[in-house]
């Protein structure tokens, strides 16, 4: 299990192989990648993430803790960036691995719902003319009743 | 007790972390003694369903009691992923 | 769009890069990577897969045409191997970009799903003492049903 | 028409392509006449169950008409991914 809390870049490609070459015995492998967008209004500029050092590791920790006791899984791997990104920067990925497709999914998306309104990370999205924090989706929310 | 405030109720406080001596015994009774003190913390806990507490690094509820704990924090929902 | 049958190796990391940088305006990203594992036996010297050339990249092509009119996708990466691989060799990946981290990981199920029993692909093992086909399995067949 | 097996159908069949002229109107009917053939080809079409079809590289089935087609494909199901 590899979980890291980041202020750096990392390389999707890098970590993927890293993660695959570490896990030979699993058939199926899932990754997730989040890339800053700008959705809302096209002109974001800067995307600022705050998280609560300490817990965010634990809260990290915790989920892909579950995930393993949950599904039928080899490795798993949680990257999270704080600080300043950009449009097109690379926020977190998720991996998993597992003998079953379906487990390799489910755990990944699994992840994915437990980190995005359980792990303590704000967003706060710069453009020209504004700083709005970025409001918690209730579909967000109701994700989580899935698991 | 350390409490720690993030996001926009950092914001709203004004600072990132305080050091506080109180005699509450639940986050509820806390937060109540906090309302009290000045205008900002009035306006920053005047919504509580806006809001999420963790007891030394767990999610807690604003119900549970505060015996042996040393670091609370204040902050809206989670935006991770 | 970009379906590729080879025999070669593909970097996993290098084909997810060049799918991330080619997609910036979405924010999940999703890849399935299938690695050859020896689960019945423990014995498996060899697999070869065989396929229909002409038909394959029909089908293939079919499956990740259906995918966009399904969900709201940016890119669609499939490659597929075919030859002769050993264990921990990859077999084949597929890859989603949307908007939404939903719609991502439901296409890539379901290019998965029909991949498994859709694609004409077969695989044989070949142990120290035998060679047999691979048998498709009911569960591959039922999971169709979801889509 | 240009008849392709596949997999343990070309291998029981013995080879992985044939020309055959043919006044089949149906794969069905196609079938009845490779199987009156030989015995190998007997044995691989004993289970359509665990046949499949595709007639121009599109997958099929049994009942359906050969007009104008001009590849036949047999092979068991897929196992791809």
């Amino acid at each position: 299990m590899k979980i890291s809390v980041q202020k750096e870049p990392f390389d999707l490609g890098a970590e993927a192989n890293a993660f695959a070459d570490g896990d030979m015995s699993n058939g199926a492998i899932v990754t997730f990648t989040g890339v800053v967008r700008d959705l809302a209004h096209g002109d974001l500029d800067v995307m600022e993430i705050e998280h609560y050092p300490g817990m965010t590791e634990k809260a990290l920790n915790k989920i892909a803790s579950e995930a393993q006791e949950r599904w039928s899984l080899g490795d798993v791997l949680v990257i999270h960036r704080h600080g300043r990104l950009a449009p097109g920067d690379q926020i977190m990925m998720v991996a998993t691995a597992s003998p079953h497709r379906k487990d390799a999914f489910e755990a990944a998306e699994f992840l994915m719902d437990y980190l995005k309104s359980r792990a303590p990370f704000w967003k706060k999205e710069f453009t020209g003319k504004s700083a709005d924090w970025v409001a918690a989706k209730d579909e967000d929310e109701v994700a989580l009743n899935r698991w | 007790m350390d409490i720690l405030y993030f996001a926009w109720v950092r914001e709203r406080i004004g600072l990132p972390k305080e050091k506080i001596e109180t005699k509450a015994e639940t986050v509820s009774q806390l937060v109540h003694e906090l309302r009290a003190r000045e205008e900002r913390y009035e306006v920053a806990f005047s919504d509580l369903s806006a809001l999420r507490v963790a007891l030394d690094q767990e999610l807690s509820d604003f119900d549970a009691p505060l015996t042996g704990v040393r670091e609370v924090a204040f902050f809206p929902p989670m935006t991770g992923g």
